[in-house]
């Protein structure tokens, strides 16, 4: 029970923080307290929360994924030319997510068992991946996107004040990735393969082949915000999603992931990916000057992650309390 | 009775080492079983070969009478009910007990994992050894000692038959090792073998049936416990007699001179006002319990730490040290506990990690010249004979004896004023401890301050010259010489503060 | 300043040749006209607007919201500077209105330019002039605007398909140009090569077109040998030329899809004493003070700045529920050695618009 | 020396790749195999070379610096604007040196004294410096570099067909940073450091400084890599260098340098950095179509990675074989 406490502690930090942020953007502008932009700062967390989620497994097993952002792009562009193409949507959403555990496996597959360091392995499929995406479609937007398949994904629902239904989609890949993580067997292995790969071999945990699900789960996600992101614009292009990758680190490291593997939550990287729209959103409404958002978006990460230093200093000076 | 484990003429070579040689003999069902030897003799190799670690080799190993050839630890585990206590614990520090000992095989409900069954089943392991933590701690807040009765918990919880225990005491208190003992004992009761390798013999006439001495590679003998003494042991593993007792050889060379004067030293909640006095050429010894804070005491003298309260005198003038490089600087050294993870970079030979804490004699200009530093290397191997004696070898490639022998040479190569010892013959074979002993002497000797940290009572009583006890972060108790009798020390040392 | 501008090419009027150049459009180049290529149309200009629809009707009050690319790129600086010169026209004639500008960060926010537009359409604004990064990525957004009757104007050069309106110059024209100019300049025999921008910008792909095309209909002693990416970037199109001279020692001139990318191969080409004609596309300041150095040879200047005030003036013009066509065309010229110092109003023969109340 | 042989076996894989590659592209195209060409190549590899030596530092310490792009480009603009206020470019290329070794240092100040992680700590720095670059300019380039300090640092010498300059610069700061890392105790002690930082603290190492003057080094040679591209473009613009510190990584990666610390050679790095450059022309050269460039790039990545891999194992064995 108090372990319960301990491990939501990291995630209360960045509740605090956002509030904190979201006082003073309101303070200075009160349109930012308003219903409609709390809808936008949901949104705006949407595709970089799905994605979080998915580096979150691929950082908790002790690697990175550098090439989500590709797998992306590759997802939206054939995913998008299935359904122009007349493919049932259901069934293109089907092999989108597919495509993206295929590509994500792909990835795991080079780490373990060609032995590369994931920093380097997606490095590489990155590129490959991008090129792709490029080849593919020759380059050009895949277009006119059935509404069919949009409404499926991306959906203005008005009796609900116009939340958008993608914002559901968000909620549950955090809750099933969540309890994923958390509960199942598979989400133990990633821990403890993350945690002390040596420890996990010995005690017969198939390291492997854990990873590799692991990088598998990334490409789902990855999937699942690209078709989320094809059917919001009704265009696939293959230009889509580059950088996207750093957001999605960024967000799990403000949730407090550790980049070495071994210690995360969905819940953190969730709350991670809801600070940085906010601070982004905050930014837009309040109009600050386009360079001088970088420089505020830097220093906000720089502080979110502190934050967890400090914290796990507090949590250690608290645990010793316990112990007199 | 059958055998329980049959070796049939092991060979095992790795890069540069040929490290097994025909190493033949059997273990008996149900008893426990020694492996004795040198550091570097082999006997991790060999349990590591039978528990599926290495998977090549040549030779054939028997378990009840069949071949076996376990690709992994884990096949082991599962197929043969045969597990490994390991020499340096493995364990995920950010799972829960009870997820490090089910690991790999949880009980599920669903496609969940039963935690409600799981923690059930290890609470039920661990009552019965008598641990006091519960399967849902987490596991990087347990102790040493505790880790290493998770380690057993998780043989049983795999329902092994048999069950190695590679130098299981090396991290624990007394108490924790009698604890361990009783474990030991009811275990085989309960028909399980097992095999224990350790270099502290008088553990070994408290428990074992019989012992098997393995020297450079090569099997020696099998003895009877009951029908053999510490001298006969010891003369196989070395090959001649050592007398393998901690004393001083020498006297009087302890100095006038304060070298190291410490007031009211304190670190938050770790010790509180802690104060002593060493002079040039004496011996103190720190004893106390796993987690008395002497650690912490020494990392903080060191700069490894912060404190928050205190004075520290060197020569005669208070340092502030802030870090451990002017630790270093101003003339402290430090021989960490750890030493698997904080003795030695992993990546590095023998030249560099000996050189790393006294780079600036060995150059030429600004540049470290190598000549130099190999030539040191090499000299520190023979004195202290490390074996290999090779100083391009990977420090990590060596065993753990060795290693410490590594880390001894690094220190020597300094020339701090003030040398502390944390747990210096932790893993070390008797030749080898009797070897640090006298550098530790010879140290001093040479007009050094030494503190020796260390929970083996008969080290710090035949080594110190004054013994300082702690307990809870606090000095229990300072005893001369004269003054030493083990109930007094372990007294001071369980509840020192109710004395005062 | 007469001689400079018959030297140029004003061809937003020119109605012929519109005409003729749309049917030149190669089927690949027609690639993304799945729903809407601007370059197809038939776009009409500014004047021809004035023209028909009279002084620009204002009403006081109202508050214009235009999201560009990305500032960090002089071309949408300086577009910004048009917007709020159109904007002091409009408040000096004695009419109230404001014009926000807003950009990303950085040409790869595509969710961040998103966000703005969502968060100007939160904010009530009259109208939103919209660049967008890529194609598609301001679409959700541009569906809301529609459906709550904002008036959206697509201010080249991405292209919004569901943006009622498209301004801007014809993107394929500018590799026409640029190829009529360097075939003219080699008497139509030589090898010449292209740096082009990102492979997928419109912008990039119709201006290389463009250029391809012509020179297969017009210039048949021209031969184009090499054809590679620089990603918009200096030291990349630098690189690639210097590789280019390497390899075809008789190259005789590079197009790039971008002044940026054209600087560069300028340095390349003067670190080696090469002679090679080297063209540029937007006009900016620095391709300018080259062109005057006498070491970019030509650039093709679309005039962000005049650019700017048509499209608020095309925007006010649509609130007020003018007829505005689907597509209108600003002006571009060549600007070589002989017109690099004449008036930019002059070449393009601008005039400010009259505003009335509405 | 054996040692000698076996530290340098890496080097060799990385030479043989780089010919067997150039093999392939010669027969495509004969004009790849021209001295000219070869020059090119050398000269493109400069500017990532630099930087990846950098890289090298701070990888080999443990860490890893996102933010060298952006370094990079303040750099750019600053030097450049203080040679065309007509400073004396020799001081010039001091401060800007200077500029860089504060940049990194504030980078290894965060990590050593906030504790931040590497890669979150300069993915914020990345984020800080590349705002800072663009408010000191407002964006704009700043232009007419004179020429005095153009020819300082990028100058084709006839005499030596042609060669540049820069590219000797590029030799002089390898050896420089090759010798440092190598024979120095600041050298030894990163080697220490990212090898077990625990055990070279306890070993009376400085870790924290040893740190700061790593990522100084990374720093100054992200300031030496810019002031080339400045005098070679006479143009200082503030967007400059981004994405190259993927780059970076990965001449640093194909050239054996471990990702996770405490190994990797400058001289391995700079075939890396040489690798790239001869694989991109070479692209060039074959007139290769740009999509297909992704993938190659991302696939010769991959496979010079896994050379590491494949290396370290027939090291193995011809050990093994030694002891027979
Ligand atoms: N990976 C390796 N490469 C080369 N040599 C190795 C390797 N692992 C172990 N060795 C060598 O094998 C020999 C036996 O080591 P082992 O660890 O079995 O000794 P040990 O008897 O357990 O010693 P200790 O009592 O010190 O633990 C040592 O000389 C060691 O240097
Ligand atoms: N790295 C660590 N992580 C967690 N707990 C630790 C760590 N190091 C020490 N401890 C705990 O802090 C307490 C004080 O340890 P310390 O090592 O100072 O005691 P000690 O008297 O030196 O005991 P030992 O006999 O183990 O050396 C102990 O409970 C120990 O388990
Ligand atoms: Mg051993
Ligand atoms: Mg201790």
């Amino acid at each position: 029970m108090s372990n319960f406490v301990k491990s939501k502690k990291r995630e209360l930090v960045v509740i605090v923080a956002i509030c904190i942020m979201a006082c003073i953007f309101t303070i200075l502008n009160p349109i930012y307290m308003t219903g409609k932009n709390f809808l936008s700062i949901m949104q705006q967390a949407t595709i970089n929360g799905i994605l979080a989620i998915g580096m979150t497994y691929a950082i908790i097993s002790g690697g990175i994924d550098l090439s989500i952002g590709c797998t992306f792009a590759i997802v939206i562009v054939t995913v998008g030319k299935m359904t122009v193409s007349g493919l049932n949507p259901v069934l293109a959403i089907f092999l989108g997510i597919l495509l993206g555990a295929a590509m994500g496996a792909i990835n795991g597959l080079l780490i373990t068992k060609m032995k590369l360091q994931p920093f380097i392995a997606t490095l590489g499929t990155m590129s490959v991946y991008r090129g792709i995406a490029y080849v593919v479609t020759g380059g050009w937007p895949v277009l006119d996107i059935p509404d069919a398949f949009r409404t499926l994904l991306s959906k203005r629902i008005s009796s609900l004040g116009g939340v958008n239904i993608y914002m559901f989609i968000f909620f549950a890949v955090a809750i099933v990735a969540g309890i994923v993580l958390a509960k199942t067997k598979f989400g133990n292995y990633i821990y403890a393969v993350g945690g002390n790969e040596e420890a996990a071999k010995l005690s017969g945990v198939n390291v492997d082949r854990a990873k590799i699900k692991a990088y598998a789960v990334t490409g789902v996600c990855a999937a699942i915000a690209g078709m989320i992101q094809l059917a919001s614009l009704g265009t696939g292009e293959p230009t889509a999603g580059s950088g996207y990758e750093l957001d999605a680190i960024a967000a799990a490291a403000i949730g407090g992931t550790r980049m070495a593997g071994g210690k995360g939550t969905i819940l953190g990287t969730v709350f991670g990916a809801i600070l940085l729209a906010a601070l982004k959103i905050g930014l837009i409404v309040l109009n600050v000057d386009t360079f001088w958002q970088y420089i505020v978006t830097g220093i906000i990460i720089i502080i979110a992650a502190y934050f967890e230093f400090i914290q796990e200093k507090f949590a250690s000076i608290v645990a010793k309390k316990e112990v007199k | 009775m059958g055998n329980a484990v049959e070796f049939k003429k092991i060979n095992k070579r790795f890069p540069g080492a040929h490290v097994l040689k025909d190493v033949t003999f059997s273990v008996k069902d149900g008893e426990v079983h020694a492996l004795l030897g040198e550091n570097g003799a082999g006997k991790s190799t060999l349990l590591n070969i039978l528990h599926g670690v290495y998977a090549e080799y040549e030779g054939e190993v028997l378990l009840h009478g069949n071949k076996v050839a376990f690709k992994n630890p884990n096949e082991a585990i599962v197929k043969g009910k045969i597990s490994k206590v390991h020499q340096e614990t493995n364990v995920v520090k950010d799972l829960t007990v009870g997820q490090n000992i089910t690991l790999g095989y949880e009980p599920k409900k669903g496609v969940f994992v039963d935690y409600k069954e799981l923690n059930n089943k290890v609470d039920n392991i661990l009552t019965q050894l008598r641990c006091k933590f519960k399967s849902s701690d987490l596991a990087g807040n347990l102790t040493a000692g505790e880790m290493q009765m998770m380690a057993i918990a998780k043989a049983l919880f795999h329902e092994s038959k048999i069950i190695s225990l590679d130098e299981p005491t090396t991290a624990l208190t007394l108490k924790e090792t009698d604890a361990l003992f009783e474990v030991i004992r009811q275990l085989k009761k309960d028909g399980i073998t097992i095999l224990y390798v350790s270099h502290r013999l008088e553990e070994i006439f408290q428990i074992c049936d019989r012992a098997s001495i393995l020297r450079d590679g090569q099997y020696i003998t099998t003895l009877n416990i009951a029908d053999t003494n510490r001298a006969e042991l010891i003369r196989n593993m070395v090959g001649r007699d050592v007398a393998a007792v901690a004393g001083r050889t020498k006297s009087g060379i302890k100095q006038k001179e304060i070298v190291l004067k410490v007031e009211g030293l304190s670190s938050g909640r770790k010790f509180q006002d802690v104060s002593f006095e060493l002079h040039r050429g004496e011996i103190v010894g720190f004893f106390g319990l796993v987690g008395a804070g002497r650690t912490e005491v020494m990392r903080t003298l060191f700069g490894a730490d912060k404190k928050t309260a205190g004075r520290v005198f060197l020569k005669g003038k208070e340092t502030h040290i802030k870090n451990t490089h002017q630790g270093l600087k101003d003339g402290i050294g430090l021989i960490p506990e750890e030493r698997k993870t904080q003795g030695f970079i992993n990546l590095q030979s023998n030249i560099n990690n000996v050189a790393l804490s006294s780079l600036e004699r060995y150059m030429s200009g600004i540049f470290v010249d190598d000549t130099k530093r190999r030539e040191n290397c090499e000299k520190y191997i023979q004195e202290l004979e490390i074996h290999p004696a090779k100083a391009d070898f990977l420090t990590s490639n060596m065993s753990g004896g060795n290693q410490q022998k590594v880390i001894l040479a690094k220190w020597m190569s300094t020339d701090v004023d003030v040398l502390i010892f944390d747990e210096p013959t932790k893993g070390v074979d008797v030749g080898a401890k009797v070897e640090i002993y006298r550098i530790m002497e010879e140290i001093a000797e040479s007009g050094k301050g030494v503190i020796l940290v260390s929970s083996e009572l008969p080290e710090v009583m035949g080594m110190s010259d004054r013994i300082m006890i702690m307990s809870e972060g606090r000095i229990a108790g300072e005893l001369n010489r004269e003054e030493y009798y083990e109930d007094h020390i372990l007294n001071l040392a369980i509840g020192g503060n109710d004395n005062e | 300043g007469s001689k400079a501008t018959e030297a140029t090419q004003t061809v937003a009027t020119d109605e012929a040749a519109t005409e003729a150049q749309t049917e030149a459009v190669s089927e690949e180049a027609a690639a993304p006209s799945g729903d809407f290529n601007p370059d197809e149309e038939a776009g009409v200009s500014i004047e021809e607007i004035r023209e028909s629809n009279g002084a620009v009707p204002v009403k006081a009050g109202t508050k214009a919201g235009v999201v560009a690319k990305a500032f960090e790129n002089e071309y949408w600086r300086t577009l910004k500077e048009g917007y709020e010169a159109g904007a002091k026209y409009i408040t000096d004639a004695g009419f109230e209105v404001s014009v926000d500008v807003q950009a990303p960060q950085g040409e790869t926010d595509e969710q961040g330019q998103l966000a703005i537009v969502n968060n100007m359409i939160n904010q009530s604004y009259d109208m939103l002039l919209l660049s967008p990064i890529s194609d598609a990525n301001l679409t959700p957004a541009v569906e809301v605007a529609n459906e709550e009757g904002i008036p959206v104007l697509n201010v080249n050069d991405g292209l919004i398909a569901k943006a009622p309106y498209f301004v801007g110059p014809k993107a394929y024209q500018n590799g026409e140009l640029a190829a009529e100019w360097i075939s003219d300049k080699l008497s139509g025999e030589g090898q010449v090569a292209i740096v082009i921008g990102m492979p997928k910008a419109f912008a990039a792909r119709q201006r290389t077109a463009g250029f391809e095309d012509w020179m297969g209909s017009n210039a048949s002693g021209i031969e184009i040998v090499a054809k590679q990416n620089a990603d918009w970037d200096r030291q990349a199109s630098k690189e690639l030329a210097e590789t280019w001279m390497q390899q075809y020692p008789d190259l005789k001139a590079i197009f790039c899809n971008n002044d940026t990318m054209a600087l560069g191969v300028v340095e390349a080409v003067e670190e080696q004493g090469a002679d090679i004609i080297v063209v540029g596309v937007d006009g900016i300041g620095e391709a300018y003070t080259s062109i005057r150095e006498g070491k970019l040879d030509a650039t093709i200047d679309s005039f962000p700045y005049y650019k700017a005030q048509i499209a608020l003036e095309c925007g006010l013009r649509a609130m007020a529920g003018q007829d505005v066509p689907r597509v209108v065309w600003t002006p571009q010229a060549l600007i070589d050695s002989t017109n690099v110092d004449a008036n930019a109003e002059e070449i393009i023969n601008w005039t400010p618009a009259e505003y009335v109340a509405e």
